[in-house]
């Protein structure tokens, strides 16, 4: 990686005429369900639709953008975790208390979102080098989306994972079954709200702190070899 | 300067494919007309064929495969999930154990996505270094593939040699990053550490090791005409299917699609500045994946060589705090891995944690195609066509 | 055979004798065969060393085996044919050892001396079919039943070049009597390698094939059946499989060597000699090996064909080819 | 020039294998395949790992602060400290006396250990090294726990670190003596 090519993607920062042309393409055809688009120059492109336009956009990017390509299908849970602190187990709270910390709102990412659920589609177009994350929020009420495998058959797999792990319906998917997890596995696993027990089960070693000399206070224990190692650092 | 070293010559047998193709349809006659009845066989998860814990389910008709479906999950250990929990810098340590035969490239585009969304940029050094063992990487998975698809056909030498040569290529990962398999060497921002002394000209004499093997398997392995009786025209990807399966790596090159993400790709590796040939090969079959293989091997020992020579000087850590928080937003990096495409979502909430990542792995989608492929195939066959889709279990797992 | 040490025995004693003499016909060549190519020339041609610790250079590593197998359990699968399974192997070890019966080892030093030697030889070779096919059906393991099936398909397949292979011999011979194709070889001049070289590959080729070894060995094919018929053998039974095969690789490269490589005789030394009938068996032997070794060589280098590539080439290629050596050898041995 | 059946090719390289391995020394040497072979007998005959390889974590507790950084980092929690303070003596004469965290325990159990090394990189003491040793197994798991001074037993074992290549930018480091 040389200087030169460093100061291109500088440039490029400005516009991005070739995704903005894809993204505005997008817009022209899919018209009510094309909700948002964002680009970040000279690196990605990201497009969200609404869920009844989610078949249309992903055949529009095969049939006429030439993204032929399956990347991925995927899903995002955007719900905070609930467990709080997630390097935190919950037999610490017992020793130490509950870490404070507020859960916060939920927030979505790039190209914004309503829902707590989100799909994600990757496609890819091998004769352009071109790709985009196409997005559709999936309704808190009614968690389910159309299946893409009429226009990609590989679309088959990445379905079937999406909808054991976070049990989103795929609508028009012929064989629903579980692709990873054992049959009768209760509870979607990618879920923010589904616990990963094996880091609750043990408290975490890094909690304990050094025990504080009889005298003196307890908060100077904690400060002083972490405080001092991150003054090193930063 | 890498083209005249080839000597196998591409003779495309289409009479090879169209035998095969209609000898299939009068087994299907025969068998309409005896009615015979289907048997199912389960084959694995422990079964030699399927190296790790993959399982397929295959209705037979006799040795003809009727209907074929890969279930696995047998070796899910929930990467997506985990690295949720996982700092930044812990996560590389997860993601070596996805691709374990060739895991240094694992760790690359993770960390190329985290320093996108930290906007820090690698010195020149640290790219270079991490361009030559992703492609030592690459030569390590692949060099198990070469060795490893003879045996599946029956032919046990060439994994043995395989595993010798390969061990030499190991070694030379391992005296920089200090681990064999997971070498977790890369950190946001650059590499752990530099190469030590000696070991430049040391990696060119196991370059030629690996030459000297790729000719070995041309001379015992490819040039073999058993080999080519049970390779030609078995397994037939035509691009276009591949493309709608998602299909990458030299399991779409093979099909003649002349797509290789280190030349077309964005990467800030050092791939561009080398001089390299992409490998295509237009048959599309299991030895037409088991020929463009052999090449990019041969490659990847001439690119690695490039790098050694042209080695910048320099730093080999951009200015990254201690403590890695990555500022919010989401990220997309994908790189050309052994196996395949390879790539991160990340997505981060400014934590110290990433809130979500997405891994799409090569293995996944190249055995999605799966079913498709063994369909009508004879029981043999299925040995053959999994060994030259090339999975590794923990790449479809995760 | 022992009319030469010039001792009356009684009939029970020479039969003592002889059956002793056969195991040891059959077990000492089969563990020279293991040890020298299966352990040792197959991991010097892959980089290795092969078993060392068992004794100097790992030669009692047979031994070892031996043992380990012995205290094995015995497992029978669940709904297995419990008579057929338990009784496969021996039918195959029969065929094993009624193989060697016809070898002749020098002038007198036979077994029995029939005139249909090399008939009886092909015919009771074709016996461990049935105890391959008795293996796949009692195992009651769809793996074992493919083995099983492929293996019977292949026999069947090889069995006839190999029989035709071997025609242009006997019609060079006039004779199916094996010490008499010996005793032809040396009068004729040459060995029958040189005028019968197709049949020499013919054969080698099938020998291969019925000794179900890469590159025909489908009925194992681990990497599609994991062992085929001999899937859920286990400890004696599988030992016993295991011995039947490399004892019928040592015979059938004694078989080898007797019908295209002069046997036991050594060119331009006196075949009806007295002493030949010591030096023979060993002279033998070292022919044996030589031709083991070929065999085990392709073994080592190949991978293996497809079931329906395998029966193409014995019926399109090997059977027409060999049909047409015959051919050829019947009308030079008219002609000249 | 016809070529040669693949087949026949194939023999050959099995052929020459046989003979490098047999033959190390070229064809009038007297064979020696335990030289030839790439094999290693290995309770017998042990291969060095490199220097940097990732063996056992040595722990050199004199440096040792109890920070917890690395109990803290370790992605496995792997890694159990527990320590107390206490007073040392001035480094200067007339000084006031020092605190100092004094460490009680140090265990690490490398049953769990995913020998990623993450614990040695984020060590700002230089208390803890890579030993490319690795014969360290046992017969019950619960002996892979390896305590302060089985890891302290360990630094014997930790090589110096290795000269860096040409056009390198780093400082090699030092092994603080045992």
């Amino acid at each position: 990686m040389s200087a030169d090519t460093a100061e291109e993607t500088q440039e490029a920062v400005e516009t991005d005429p070739v995704r903005e042309a894809i993204a505005k393409a997008f817009a022209d055809h899919l018209g009510e369900g094309f909700i948002e688009s964002e680009i970040i120059p000279g690196r990605d492109l990201w497009i969200r639709v609404d869920r009844s336009a989610w078949v249309e956009a992903a055949r529009f990017a095969a049939d006429r953008l030439g993204m032929t390509w399956l990347d991925f299908i995927s899903a995002i849970d955007w719900l905070p975790s609930p467990f709080g602190r997630d390097m935190e187990a919950e037999q610490d709270w017992v020793v130490h208390g509950r870490d404070e910390k507020p859960v916060g709102e939920q927030e979505t990412g790039t190209a914004g979102g309503d829902s707590r659920f989100q799909m994600m589609l990757r496609v890819y177009s091998i004769g352009e080098h071109q790709g985009v994350t196409i997005k559709a929020d999936v309704p808190d009420d009614d968690l389910s989306i159309p299946s893409l495998l009429e226009i990609f058959v590989g679309a088959n797999w990445h379905e079937r994972e999406v909808w054991e792990m976070f049990g989103i319906d795929i609508v028009g998917h012929p064989d629903l079954r579980a692709l990873y997890l054992p049959s009768g596995f209760e509870g979607n696993p990618m879920r923010k709200d589904y616990p990963l027990v094996a880091r609750r089960v043990k408290p975490w070693p890094g909690i304990v702190d050094v025990e504080g000399m009889p005298d003196d206070g307890a908060d100077d224990a904690e400060k002083t070899p972490v405080a001092e190692s991150e003054a090193i650092e930063s | 300067m890498t083209t005249d070293h080839i000597t196998a010559e591409l003779d495309i047998n289409d009479n090879e494919q169209l035998r095969y193709i209609a000898a299939q349809a009068v087994d299907a006659r025969v068998n309409v007309e005896l009615e015979t009845e289907g048997m199912t066989l389960n084959i694995g998860p422990q079964h030699p064929a399927t190296h790790g814990t993959l399982r397929i389910v295959a209705k037979l008709d006799g040795e003809q495969v009727i209907k074929a479906e890969p279930i696995m999950g047998y070796m899910h250990r929930g990467y997506e999930k985990l690295t949720e929990v996982r700092t930044y810098p812990q996560v590389t340590t997860l993601v070596n154990r996805i691709d374990w035969v060739g895991s240094f490239a694992n760790e690359v585009p993770f960390i190329l996505a985290a320093e996108d969304l930290m906007e820090v940029e690698a010195p020149p050094r640290a790219q270079w270094i991490r361009t030559a063992l992703f492609e030592m990487g690459r030569i390590a998975n692949i060099m198990l593939f070469l060795g490893d698809m003879a045996v599946q056909l029956g032919g046990v030498t060439a994994v043995f040699y395989a595993f010798r040569d390969r061990e030499f290529v190991l070694n030379q990962i391992e005296s920089v990053t200090g681990g064999r398999f997971h070498p977790n060497f890369n950190r946001i921002g650059g590499i752990k550490d530099d190469l030590p002394a000696g070991w430049i000209a040391e990696t060119k004499s196991v370059m030629q090791k690996v030459r000297d093997f790729c000719d070995e398997m041309e001379d015992l392995v490819v040039g073999n005409e058993i080999f080519q009786l049970r390779c030609r025209g078995v397994g037939v990807i035509p691009a276009e299917v591949g493309k709608a399966y998602g299909l990458s790596g030299a399991n779409l090159r093979a099909s003649g699609v002349d797509w290789d993400l280190r030349r077309d790709g964005d990467s800030r590796l050092a791939w561009k500045d080398l001089d390299w040939k992409v490998w295509t090969h237009p048959d599309g079959d299991s030895f037409a994946r088991y020929w463009v293989r052999l090449q990019e091997t041969r490659e990847a020992t001439y690119m690695v060589e490039q790098i050694l020579d042209g080695l910048p000087t320099g730093p080999i850590m951009a200015k990254v705090p201690r403590i890695i928080k990555v500022p919010a937003g989401e990220s997309y990096v994908q790189t050309e891995n052994p196996l395949g495409v390879m790539g991160y979502y990340v997505i981060s909430k400014g934590e110290l944690t990433p809130f979500r990542v997405k891994i799409r792995t090569a293995s996944f989608s190249n055995m999605s195609i799966a079913p498709w492929l063994l369909e009508g195939v004879y029981v043999p066959d299925i040995a053959t066509i999994l060994a030259s889709l090339y999975f590794i279990l923990g790449d479809i797992d995760r | 055979m022992l009319t030469p040490l010039a001792i009356e025995l009684a009939y029970w004693q020479e039969t003592i004798i002889k059956g002793v003499i056969g195991l040891v016909a059959v077990l000492l060549p089969t563990g020279a065969l293991v040890y020298l190519f299966l352990f040792k020339m197959m991991s010097f041609m892959q980089s290795r060393l092969g078993p060392m610790e068992t004794g100097p250079y790992g030669q009692l590593q047979l031994l070892a085996e031996f043992g380990k197998f012995l205290q094995k359990e015995d497992i029978f699968p669940a709904k297995a044919d419990r008579f057929v399974f338990a009784a496969a192997p021996f039918v195959v070890l029969v065929s094993t050892f009624m193989l060697v019966l016809v070898l002749p080892g020098g002038p007198d030093a036979t077994f029995i001396d029939i005139n249909t030697g090399i008939y009886f030889a092909l015919a009771v070779s074709s016996v461990s079919v049935i105890g391959i096919l008795m293996a796949g059906w009692g195992s009651a393991s769809k793996y074992s039943l493919l083995g099983g099936l492929r293996a019977a398909g292949q026999l069947i397949a090889y069995e006839l070049p190999l029989v035709l292979s071997v025609v242009g011999v006997v019609i060079m011979a006039e004779s199916l009597n094996l010490s008499d194709i010996v005793h032809k070889q040396n009068e004729f001049g040459m060995w029958f390698i040189l005028p019968q070289f197709i049949g020499f590959f013919l054969f080698l080729v099938s020998v291969q094939a019925e000794l179900t070894q890469p590159p025909f060995d489908m009925p194992q094919a681990e990497s599609e059946l994991v062992t085929g018929f001999l899937t859920e053998y286990s400890g004696i039974r599988f030992l016993l499989f295991f011995i039947a095969e490399f004892a019928t690789a040592a015979i059938f490269s004694a078989i080898g060597a007797t019908l295209f490589l002069g046997g036991w005789t050594i060119p331009f030394v006196d075949a009806n000699a007295e002493f030949m009938n010591y030096i023979g068996p060993l002279v033998l032997a070292a022919k044996m090996i030589l031709i083991a070794f070929l065999i085990f060589w392709f073994r080592i280098t190949y991978p293996r064909f497809r079931e329906d590539q395998l029966q193409r080439l014995a019926w399109k290629f090997m059977i027409p080819l060999a049909l047409a050596n015959i051919v050829i050898t019947a009308i030079l041995k008219v002609a000249l | 020039m016809p070529k040669m059946p693949g087949m026949l090719v194939g023999l050959r390289v099995t052929a020459k294998t046989f003979f490098k391995t047999v033959f190390p020394g070229g064809p009038f040497s007297p064979p020696a395949p335990s030289k030839g072979a790439h094999t290693v007998q290995y309770p017998h005959v042990k291969e060095a790992p490199p220097t940097r390889a990732r063996g056992v974590i040595a722990l050199h507790d004199d440096n040792c602060t109890a920070c917890m950084l690395c109990a803290r980092e370790c992605p496995d929690w792997c890694i159990y400290i527990e320590g107390h303070k206490e007073l040392a003596p001035p480094r200067r004469a007339g000084g006031k006396p020092r605190q100092k965290n004094k460490l009680d325990r140090f265990d690490i159990d490398f049953a769990l250990c995913m020998f990623c090394g993450i614990c040695v990189d984020v060590c700002p003491f230089d208390a803890l090294f890579w030993s490319p040793e690795f014969e360290f197994s046992e017969m019950r798991i619960a002996d892979l726990l390896h305590d302060k001074s089985r890891l302290g037993d360990w630094m014997e074992t930790v090589p110096e670190f290795p000269a860096y290549e040409s056009g390198a930018d780093q400082k090699v480091r030092k092994v603080p003596a045992t």
